[in-house]
């Protein structure tokens, strides 16, 4: 998951929260928008594969670490992990 | 965040003021001095520049605002020239985008309905993976923010040479329309007037202007990221046209926020502001950041109070927020209360004169390169086609939606300049030109060739230029042989531009491009021309024409 | 009666909407979303643009509004309903049309002249059409027509990106769209949604061949 | 997090595995891109903020059901869950 960092405005989260979430709730207090990118990996170990998608996002500048954070996780499935 | 103001300008602060400034005044002052706002080390040479002509509706007041000239039947066109160099750099597609909007917030400050967008774009080589990243990031940008705010990207520059690698130039240009006589000012004349303030505050874009105004250090600039929202932008435009009869004046939020904003649209009178009533996106932010936070997407406008209701009504149609700030005053300071205490209180005067500099002068002791190099013309012309500057830029501009507004006559990629359709019934054409591999060799040579060319470049079309905007972009200043290049590009334009007669009715300086060796970027001043015609013009090329070239 | 051309937050082609229906002989007015009386119209056009900022996925928020609900009546109630671009987009959103309109498969936005070849006649703006190969500008990164079902998007789609020659293939498709769809309508013919935009070929000043082909579209809104 | 179904292309998820992933390893299997959005959501259990986000993902369409799918996953927070 790729997001803005805190403190970074987020045009598209705001913008789903006031114009359509807001007419039907008030539970909900904050929307956050950003990029989901899911990896199939072919390694053993779910650290492994968090390790290995780290390096990629980060040398490979799949986000700007100026502006963006990112939330890496694993799971395993049959013959991989994500 | 740092302050950029050194030890001889805080002396002069102090003895001005005849005490200690406060935390929060320092910030509003070095806002408000920076080299980004207040041209301290170009103005003196700026003044030089040709400005008046008999069409010339509206002058450079300060060198801040777009300018306006008569087309005609009533009506003006005004346009302006900005760059988004430092912010591209960190962060391309924001940076990129951030910049058409604020040169669309420029324009429609004026009253005018913005009708065509360039962009001139400069980048190392695309041999470097991470340039190929900038200019992509920078592309998407412009198409996002100019896309979806409906006005077209109808042409621009897009060339390649590696004193841009750490330091891309993102010039964006920006034209509108108006009705001659409801052109709207920046400043006001008397107090009383309230201010409004559109849209949220943030704490993004802290500390922008003095970022702008100094080397980038790479070191974590997050303060100065700020994320572009066009459907805010849009709003804002869409809005500001359908007040614009309501109210006196309108400043744009930009560098140095409402320090800035409010200080300049004073204009020498007072105001006070009250930062409580100014609407924030985030809770418990300190007074300072709302005074000097550059959020985007934010308007202040200087309205009388029987009008104060209509203008923040047509906002809340968009659920956009809109607030009454302050007021104008007689007594000339500006005062910034908060919670009561004032936390800001400054004479307008000072704030509003910088000490200006003019820095040393050394001109480059190299040799002009005079003789012809000896090159096998086979190499020459293999060199040529497949230099990155010359291949088709359909890739960029296919991203950028020129159609929008029906009015786009020639296209990008159709000749060397736009033509667009008035509401009028005339024709309008618009370029850029830059030419830093020249600027190199002579500057001042340079700058009478770029304002040359973008004349002729209009001409292609069937077009006279009438006026022209100026972005000169240069890299530290008190370096003397950067400073030497700018002095002479300046006197190299003037020129130009008094042998055309055609007035410069604004510009921008932006200083500190370096690499990340602290080497300038190639100067890079650039010209921006709209000119007219009466007819349509249409190129078309068939087989059995002749070719005929003129000069020497 | 009028047609109405509605303005979103964010819609930026109603004024060009609104000149080219006036060159095409229609009656018409722009009207804010949040001001629209569906009784006083017999048609309403949704111009392009990019309403709500586009946020989520081009047209989603604007399908959610009040607005569009009002839209629905009027389509069930056989009314004209046409949506250009991003008025395609919040149409398809809403549910009014079937399918989906996803990201370009360039991934970018794409703008350039293109052709498209009718090839359904009994829509509101086909009806009669003689000239069979149009001519119209696309402006879009999200036009990627998408239905699961093959056979019933063929019995949908009006409008197919094809070359100057009418034949359709898959080199001059822009975004990837299934069976090379630019455009589609109901059964009834009378909702209709496409990616290209008639009113930007409706000038002869502005068209690249002087060509109005978006005006002999438009035209099926005259009543 | 909003999906392309399988069986619709994602050029993105495609674009970054051929032009970026592949570049520097062979592990990756697939990439696939979609959208992530997090709400911020006031209520007590980790079920009801799932059945809440669920409710309005489908009803606001949130998401195209004949293109995307949707997982929805949540996590307690200090005063809320995502
Ligand atoms: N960055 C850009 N954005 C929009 N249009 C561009 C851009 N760069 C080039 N163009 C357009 O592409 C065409 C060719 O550009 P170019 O080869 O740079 O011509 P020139 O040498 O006259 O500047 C022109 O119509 C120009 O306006």
């Amino acid at each position: 998951m790729i997001i803005n960092k805190e403190g970074i405005r987020d045009p598209e989260g705001e913008a789903i929260k006031n114009y359509i979430i807001n007419k039907v709730t008030d539970k909900v207090k904050e929307v956050k928008a950003g990029k989901y990118l899911s990896f199939s990996v072919d390694v053993k170990e779910e650290s492994e594969a968090i390790e290995l998608v780290k390096k990629i996002a980060y040398e490979d500048r799949l986000y700007n670490p100026i502006v963006h954070r990112i939330i890496v996780r694993a799971e395993k499935i049959e013959n991989g992990s994500n | 965040m740092t302050i950029s103001l050194s030890s001889y300008e805080l002396e002069l602060i102090k003895k001005e003021l005849k005490r200690e400034p406060k935390e929060e005044e320092l910030k509003v002052i070095d806002a408000l001095w920076s080299e980004h706002c207040s041209y301290k080390s170009s103005k003196v040479f700026l003044r030089s520049l040709p400005s008046e002509g008999p069409n010339v509706v509206m002058g450079i007041e300060d060198w801040q605002d777009a300018g306006a000239v008569d087309i005609g039947d009533g009506y003006a066109i005004v346009m302006k020239v900005e760059s988004h160099n430092h912010p591209s750099a960190i962060d391309p597609f924001n940076g990129a985008a951030t910049g058409v909007g604020g040169i669309i917030r420029d324009i429609i400050s004026k009253g005018a309905r913005p009708i065509a967008l360039l962009d001139m774009i400069r980048v190392g080589s695309l041999r470097h993976e991470r340039n190929r990243w900038l200019l992509k990031g920078i592309i998407s940008g412009i198409g996002f923010y100019g896309n979806s705010i409906g006005v077209p990207v109808v042409g621009g520059e897009l060339s390649f040479d590696d004193s841009y690698t750490d330091n891309p130039l993102v010039d964006v240009a920006c034209v509108g329309i108006v009705r001659k006589d409801k052109i709207i000012p920046s400043v006001v004349k008397k107090p009383g007037l309230k201010l409004v303030l559109a849209g949220l505050t943030g704490i993004d874009g802290l500390g922008g202007a003095s970022f702008a105004s100094r080397k980038l250090s790479g070191e974590d600039e997050i303060g100065a990221v700020q994320i572009a929202d066009p459907f805010a932008g849009k709003i804002i435009l869409d809005v500001t046209l359908e007040i614009a009869d309501k109210v006196e004046a309108i400043k744009d939020l930009g560098g140095g926020g409402l320090a800035v904003a409010v200080t300049e649209m004073a204009n020498g009178l007072g105001a006070i502001v009250n930062l409580d009533k100014v609407p924030l996106r985030v809770k418990g932010m300190k007074p300072e950041d709302i005074i000097i936070s550059e959020t985007q997407e934010r308007m202040l406008y200087a309205v009388k109070d029987e009008n104060v209701k209509e203008v923040c009504k047509a906002f809340e149609y968009y659920e956009y927020p809109c607030a009454v700030i302050g007021e104008i005053i007689e007594e000339p300071k500006i005062k910034f209360l908060y919670e009561g205490k004032e936390v800001v209180s400054l004479p307008s005067s000072l704030l509003l004169s910088p000490p200006i500099y003019v820095w040393g002068i050394k001109e480059d002791g190299e040799q002009k390169i005079n003789e012809k190099p000896n090159v096998r013309i086979e190499d020459a012309i293999r060199n040529i086609v497949t230099s990155e500057d010359l291949v088709n830029k359909e890739w960029a501009y296919s991203q950028f939606d020129y159609e929008v507004g029906t009015s786009t006559v020639i296209k990008p990629g159709e000749a060397d300049s736009a033509l667009l359709l008035l509401p009028n019934g005339k024709f309008l054409a618009i370029k850029g030109d830059a030419n830093p591999d020249l600027c190199v060799e002579d500057s001042y040579e340079c700058g009478k060739a770029i304002f040359a060319e973008a004349y002729r470049n209009l001409a292609t079309v069937g077009a006279r230029g009438i006026a022209a905007v100026d972005h000169l972009q240069f890299g530290d200043p008190k370096k003397p042989k950067v400073y030497a290049k700018f002095v002479e590009a300046i006197r190299g334009i003037s020129e130009a531009a008094r042998f055309f007669n055609i007035p410069i009715v604004g510009g921008k300086v932006s200083f500190y491009n370096e690499n990340s060796k602290g080497e300038p970027i190639k100067p890079t001043p650039l010209i921006v021309m709209a000119g007219l015609s009466d007819k349509p013009f249409r190129p078309s090329i068939e087989e059995g024409l002749d070719i005929v070239l003129i000069g020497i | 009666m009028k047609t109405a051309v509605i303005k979103f937050p964010g819609t930026t082609c109603e004024i060009d909407v609104l000149k080219a229906l006036k060159e095409a002989g229609v009656e018409s007015n722009i009207v804010g979303y949040k001001d629209f009386d569906p009784d006083k119209f017999n048609a309403v056009v949704i111009p392009g643009g990019f309403s709500f900022g586009d946020y989520l996925r081009a047209g989603s928020i604007a399908a959610n509004t009040e607005t569009m609900k009002k839209i629905k009546e009027m389509a069930n109630e056989g009314k004209i309903v046409l949506g250009i671009c991003n008025g395609f987009q919040i149409l398809v959103e809403s549910g009014l049309l079937r399918g989906a309109l996803l990201p370009n498969l360039k991934m970018r936005f794409i703008s350039k002249w293109v052709y498209v070849k009718v090839v359904r006649f009994d829509t509101a703006i086909t009806k009669g059409l003689e000239k069979k190969v149009l001519r119209m500008p696309i402006a879009h990164a999200e036009g990627r027509y998408y239905l699961d079902n093959l056979e019933e998007a063929e019995k949908l789609a009006v409008f197919k990106y094809s070359d100057e020659k009418g034949n359709v293939k898959e080199e001059v498709n822009p975004n990837g769209s299934i069976l090379n769809i630019a455009g589609i309508a109901n059964e009834e013919g009378n909702v209709i949604g496409l990616m290209p935009h008639p009113e930007r070929a409706s000038f002869k000043l502005t068209s690249p061949d002087s060509q109005t082909d978006g005006l002999l579209l438009l035209r099926g809104l005259r009543k």
